[in-house]
C-alpha cells in the first residue's frame, strides 16, 4: 500500500506522518509537494498538521487551492482514502470536503497536551482496529479547533454515522458536541485534530494511534486481497 | 515598484562635517573618544551612513565592549567542542558523526516594548543563528522573569503576551519548545527578561559557517524584503523624516516565511556549493557583512540599489541598518548562484546577487556606482573599543550577607506555609505556559515538559539530549560568585535527572549598566563562580549572550545569568522523570 | 486605483470566543459600561482598475472564494478611488 | 446604548506578513489586478450609556491601553446610537 503525505508550504507535521508509516506499517510514503499534479500512484493521501501558509487568513484557507487539492478531491470521489490530521482537517473542512469549520478555541490560547478520546464509529476504515466506545489518548496540538456546524447538518452527520472521535470528559476547545474528528458521508475521508502520527511509541506517551494506521493497512489489504 | 529615486532623501542626510560639528554620532551612541577614534582609524571624517555603520559595530550589542574581559573567564574547550563562541552557535560532539548545536539569546527590551513581537522575533533570531550553521533546529527552550503578576495588569499582560509570542513562533515553524522557566519578582517589572533558546541536530561533514572567502564570490540576500524595521532610533531629525511617524522600533516576525526560509536554507547547504551564511540580526546588512568578511580576513563590496525592498525611497544608511526579520547573507561559490535561485524559487522565495567577496580588506557599499561607505573591515570588528571598566564590591553585599537566618521565626503552622509557598507563580505548576507552546512535534520529545530537564530521541540512535535552562538572579544578588556556581549547579542537576551526561552550556548574561562598578563586580564575580562551575563539571560554555543596561529609573534587575545546558542520554533506556511511578515505592534524599 | 474596503465578521449565530475574552479583559480593567465586543476582520484591498464595476464583482468572487469562510462569516465592502 | 466601530490596523511601513501572503494567494488565483492587501481588524464595543462625550473619551482610552498596541498599530473609531 502506498501512502503520500501532502507537503504545504508551512507544514510542519508531514515528516511526524511519515515517521509513523514507516514505524508503524512499514509500507511506502512519500512526501508529496502542493504542485503535485498526479496522486495516482498513492492508496492513502494524508494532509499532515502545521501552519500551511502561516495560517494566514484564516487555518487552511489558502492551502485548500494549492494545485493537488484538485488531485485530492479526485482521489476522494474514487473512494481512496483521504485523512486530514489537525491542519490536513482545517484544509478539508475549508475545500467543503467535510462540512463544518474549525473556529479558534474557546478559550482563545493554543492547546497542546495528551488528551483521551471516544471512539464513536469503529466502523470506518480509519477506525476498526478500534472498539466503538473505546477510550484512547491522543495528543491535541491546536489553537484552532473549535469544531463548529450547523445543527441540521450536525443532524444528517449523525444519522450518518459521520462522528467518528469525540473528546472525553474536558472538551479542550469548546467544539460542537465535543466533536473531534468526522468523516464525510461515504466514509472514506477522515479530518480529525488530534494527532495519530504522535501517539505511536510508548517513549511518545501513548501508542494508541498505532492501530489507526493498521486499521487502514487491513482495510485496504482485504480490499484489495493483498 | 522602486522608480522613486532614494538620492532625494539621501541628500537631506547631513554631512560628514555636519556628523562631527552637530556631534550627531552622540544620538547614534558613539562617545567623544569612539568619534575621534573613527576619524584615527579612517584617517578622515566619516560621513552618515559610516558613521551609522560604526556605531551599531561598536555598540555593546555588537562588540560586547564592556562584556568581553569578562567572557575571557569562561572555560570554552574540551574534547568535545567542535565550535566554541565567536560562531553563530557553539558546536558539540555527539558521537557516530553527529554534533549537537545550541545557543541562548536575549530579546528583553523588544519584548518590554511589544511582548507578543518582541518574544516571537526573538525565537525567530536564535532559530537562524542555528540553522546557518546547517543544524536542523529540533527542540526551543526560553526562560522568563517579569514583575509580580498578582496584582499587575500590566506585568500580567507582557508575562501573557510573552508567552503568546513564543508560542506563535515556536508553534507555526514547527519546533517543539520543550523546556524553559519562569520567575516573577518585583526587580523585573520594568526590564522583564525574555532569553530564547536553540538546540540542532547536525552531521559533522555538513556544518557551515558565517565565512566570506573567496574573492569573486557572489554575496547574496535571501529571504524577506528588507523594510524600514528597527533601523535605530535618532535617524533622521524627525521632523525632516516623513516616515518617522509610521516607523517602529519593532520588528513584527514572520513565521511562515521563516519556515520556508529554513527548508530552502538546508537544502541550499545541503548542495555543498554555499562558501558562508550568516543571519541577519541586529544591525542586519552592516553585521552579518562585516562579521562574515572579519572571519575570512576578505572583503565585500555589496549595492543597496539591487536589494529587494518593501519600501520605497529607503536610503542606503536604512538598507545598511534595516533589522527586518527572516533575511540571511549568503555566500555562494562562484558561478553557482543559479541553484540557491532554483531552490529558493521553489519555496517562493528571493535570492538576489548584490555584490561580492573582494581582497582589499574592505567593505565597500555601493548605491549604483556611487560609493555610499568605504570601511576597512579590521576597523569594524577588531578594532571596537573594549573597556576595562572599573568594579567595587556593592555596599549592600555586607548588609545581606550578615543576614542571620537563625534570627527568622518557625512558621507555626508550616501546613500553612507549605500551600503559601505552592501557591507562588513562580514555584506553582507551569503548566499554564508550557500547554501553550506545541512541545511534540517532531515526535521526539520522550520527556516532555513538567519534569527537570526535556529529552529528545535521535532518530535512528539509542541516543537522546536532555536540555534545560536555569538562572536565579536573586542567589546571584545575594552573593555573586556562589550564585554564579549554584546556577550551573543547578543546570547540571536537572540535566543529570534524566540520566544524561551534562555536555556544555550556554549562557546568556543579564545585567544592569556596565558604567555602575558594583554592576561590574556582579557580572565578574558571578562569571568566575560560573567558570569554576564549568571547570569542576566538564561543560565548558560554548556560546552565549550578553544584555546589559537592563534598569529603569534607577532600579537594577538582579543579576541574572541564564543557563541553557545540553546532556546526552546515551540510552533512551535509561531516562527517568520526576514523577512517582507507583505506590509504595521509596522516597529518598540524596546530596550533602 | 480602487481601494477595497472590506469588512469580515461572523455570523451572529457563531460565538466568538476573542470577543468575549476581550470583554472580560476590559471589564477587569474598569469599563463596566462595555456590554458585549465582536471581532472580526477588516481587509484594504487596493486593485489596479477604474472600472467600479469589474471590481465590484471581482471583490465579491474574492470574499466568497478566499477572504470570508461563508460557512460562519459574513461580508461586507465599500469601494473608494484612490 | 452607543455602538464604537473601531479598526485597529498596522502602521503603513510595520510588515504586514498576513496581507503579503494574501495578496500572493489571491494573485495565484488570478486575481492580477491586485496590487496589495493590508490586514487588520475590526472590533464592535456595545457600551451602555448615552453619553457621546464620555465614550469617545472610554473608547480612545480602551483603544490606547488594551484594544490597540501602539507600538505598532493604529487606531480610529465611530460611535453610532443603537
Ligand atoms: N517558560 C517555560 N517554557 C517551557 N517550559 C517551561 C517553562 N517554564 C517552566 N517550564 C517547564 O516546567 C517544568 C518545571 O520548571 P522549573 O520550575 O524550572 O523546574 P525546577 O525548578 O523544578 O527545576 C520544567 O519541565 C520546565 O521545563
Amino acid at each position: 500500500m502506498r501512502f503520500a503525505v501532502i507537503v504545504f508550504p508551512g507544514s510542519n507535521c508531514d515528516i511526524d506522518a511519515v515517521k509513523a508509516i514507516e514505524d508503524v506499517l512499514g509500507e511506502p510514503v512519500e512526501m508529496v509537494w502542493h504542485t503535485a499534479a498526479d496522486l495516482s500512484a498513492y492508496d492513502c493521501i494524508i494532509l499532515p498538521g502545521g501552519f500551511s501558509y502561516g495560517d494566514y487568513l484564516r487555518s487552511g484557507a489558502i492551502a485548500r487551492f494549492s494545485p493537488v487539492m484538485e488531485e485530492v478531491r479526485k482521489a476522494a470521489a474514487e473512494g481512496k482514502l483521504v485523512i486530514g490530521i489537525c491542519n490536513g482537517f482545517q484544509i478539508l473542512t475549508e475545500s467543503h470536503l467535510l462540512p463544518g469549520a474549525l473556529r479558534e478555541n474557546n478559550h482563545t490560547q493554543f492547546n497542546c497536551e495528551i488528551v483521551p478520546l471516544v471512539v464513536e464509529n469503529a466502523n470506518t476504515p480509519f477506525t476498526s482496529g478500534y472498539q466503538k466506545g473505546q477510550v484512547i489518548h491522543i495528543p491535541i496540538a491546536h489553537g484552532e479547533g473549535n469544531y463548529y456546524v450547523d445543527e441540521e447538518t450536525l443532524a444528517k452527520m449523525k444519522a450518518n454515522n459521520q462522528i467518528v472521535f469525540r473528546y472525553h470528559g474536558k472538551n479542550p476547545n469548546g467544539s460542537i458536541e465535543n466533536i473531534a474528528g468526522i468523516c464525510n458521508e461515504q466514509g472514506n475521508v477522515l479530518g480529525m485534530m488530534p494527532h495519530p502520527e504522535r501517539a505511536v511509541h510508548d517513549l511518545l506517551g501513548s501508542s494508541d494511534g498505532g492501530a489507526l494506521f493498521t486499521s487502514i493497512l487491513t482495510n485496504w489489504r482485504e480490499k484489495h486481497g493483498a | 515598484m522602486l522608480n522613486e529615486t532614494t538620492k532625494q532623501t539621501q541628500r537631506k542626510e547631513p554631512t560628514a562635517q555636519e556628523v562631527k560639528d552637530q556631534k550627531i554620532y552622540r544620538s547614534f551612541g558613539l562617545t567623544d573618544e569612539e568619534y575621534e577614534k573613527i576619524v584615527k582609524l579612517l584617517g578622515r571624517m566619516p560621513n552618515y551612513v559610516e558613521t551609522g555603520i560604526y556605531s551599531v559595530m561598536w555598540s555593546e550589542h555588537c562588540s560586547y565592549k564592556s562584556s568581553k574581559p569578562v567572557l575571557k573567564r569562561f572555560p570554552t574547550s574540551g574534547p568535545r567542542v567542535l565550535q566554541g563562541p565567536g560562531e553563530n552557535a557553539g558546536i558539540v560532539d555527539i558521537g557516530d558523526n553527529q554534533a549537537v548545536v545550541f545557543k541562548i539569546e536575549s530579546h528583553n527590551h523588544p519584548s518590554a516594548i511589544e511582548p507578543y513581537q518582541g518574544a516571537a522575533t526573538g525565537v525567530g533570531g536564535i532559530i537562524r543563528d542555528v540553522f546557518t550553521m546547517g543544524a536542523r533546529p529540533v527542540a526551543l527552550l526560553n526562560s522568563l522573569r517579569f514583575g509580580e503578576i498578582e496584582d499587575n495588569a500590566r506585568n500580567r499582560y507582557l508575562f501573557s503576551h510573552v508567552v503568546a509570542g513564543i508560542a506563535g513562533y515556536g508553534n507555526c515553524i514547527g519546533i517543539p519548545t520543550v523546556a524553559g522557566e519562569v520567575v516573577f519578582d518585583d526587580r523585573y517589572t520594568h526590564n522583564p527578561l525574555v532569553n530564547a533558546m536553540c538546540v540542532g541536530l547536525i552531521d559533522q561533514d555538513k556544518i557551515t559557517k558565517g565565512n566570506a572567502s573567496g574573492a569573486g564570490n557572489p554575496v547574496m540576500v535571501v529571504g524577506a524584503r528588507t523594510g524600514r524595521d528597527g533601523i535605530h532610533g535618532a535617524t533622521f531629525a524627525s521632523a525632516e523624516d516623513p516616515h518617522s511617524k509610521e516607523r517602529s522600533a519593532v520588528q513584527v516576525g514572520d513565521p511562515f516565511m521563516e519556515k520556508l526560509l529554513l527548508e530552502a536554507c538546508l537544502e541550499l547547504i545541503a548542495t555543498g556549493a554555499v562558501v558562508g551564511i550568516q543571519d541577519m540580526g541586529a544591525a542586519g546588512m552592516t553585521s552579518s557583512s562585516s562579521e562574515m568578511a572579519s572571519r575570512a580576513g576578505s572583503g565585500l563590496e555589496m549595492d543597496v540599489a539591487l536589494v529587494p525592498r518593501r519600501e520605497e525611497g529607503m536610503t542606503p544608511y536604512e538598507i545598511m541598518l534595516s533589522e527586518s526579520q527572516e533575511r540571511m547573507l549568503v555566500v555562494m561559490e562562484k558561478g553557482k548562484e543559479y541553484i540557491a535561485e532554483q531552490i529558493f524559487q521553489k519555496w517562493g522565495l528571493e535570492a538576489t546577487v548584490i555584490g561580492r567577496v573582494t581582497d582589499d580588506g574592505m567593505l565597500r557599499i555601493k548605491e549604483g556606482d556611487e560609493i555610499a561607505a568605504e570601511i576597512p573591515v579590521t576597523t569594524l570588528v577588531d578594532d571596537a573599543p573594549v573597556y576595562n571598566r572599573p568594579s567595587k564590591r556593592p555596599a549592600y553585599l555586607d548588609e545581606v550577607q550578615s543576614f542571620d537566618i537563625e534570627g527568622l521565626p518557625v512558621p507555626q503552622n508550616l501546613n500553612d506555609t507549605l500551600h503559601t509557598l505552592l501557591r507562588q507563580p513562580t514555584i506553582a505548576s507551569k503548566e499554564w505556559v508550557y500547554r501553550q507552546y506545541d512541545y511534540m512535534v517532531r515526535t521526539s520529545t520522550v520527556v516532555r515538559p513538567g519534569s527537570d530537564a526535556a529529552v529528545i530521541s535521535i532518530r535512528g540512535t539509542r541516543k537522546g539530549l536532555a536540555m534545560k535552562t536555569d538562572g536565579n538572579g536573586r542567589y546571584v544578588y545575594l552573593d555573586p560568585e556562589m550564585g554564579g556556581k549554584l546556577v550551573i549547579a543547578e543546570a547540571a542537576r536537572n540535566v543529570v535527572c534524566t540520566g544524561a551526561e551534562p555536555l556544555a552550556v550556554t549562557d546568556c548574561l543579564n545585567y544592569s549598566s556596565p558604567e555602575k562598578p558594583e554592576i561590574m563586580y556582579q557580572l565578574e564575580k558571578s562569571a568566575d563562580g560560573m567558570s569554576e562551575a564549568c571547570r569542576v563539571l566538564d561543560t565548558p560554555v560554548i556560546s552565549g549572550n550578553v544584555s546589559l543596561y537592563n534598569e529603569t529609573n534607577g532600579i537594577d534587575i538582579y543579576p541574572t545569568p541564564i543557563i541553557g545546558m545540553v546532556g546526552l542520554v546515551h540510552d533512551l533506556d535509561h531516562i527517568t522523570t520526576a514523577d512517582y511511578k507507583e505506590e509504595g515505592n521509596l522516597l529518598y534524599m540524596t546530596g550533602v | 486605483m480602487i481601494l477595497a474596503k472590506i469588512h469580515v465578521t461572523l455570523k451572529a449565530s457563531v460565538l466568538d470566543p476573542e470577543g468575549t475574552t476581550v470583554t472580560k479583559s476590559l471589564h477587569a480593567l474598569g469599563y463596566d459600561e462595555v456590554e458585549d465586543v465582536r471581532i472580526g476582520k477588516y481587509m484594504e484591498v487596493k486593485i489596479n482598475t477604474t472600472d467600479r464595476k469589474t471590481a465590484e464583482e471581482r471583490v465579491t468572487e474574492m470574499c466568497e472564494r478566499l477572504l470570508a469562510n461563508t460557512v460562519i462569516e459574513k461580508y461586507s465592502f465599500e469601494l473608494t478611488e484612490v
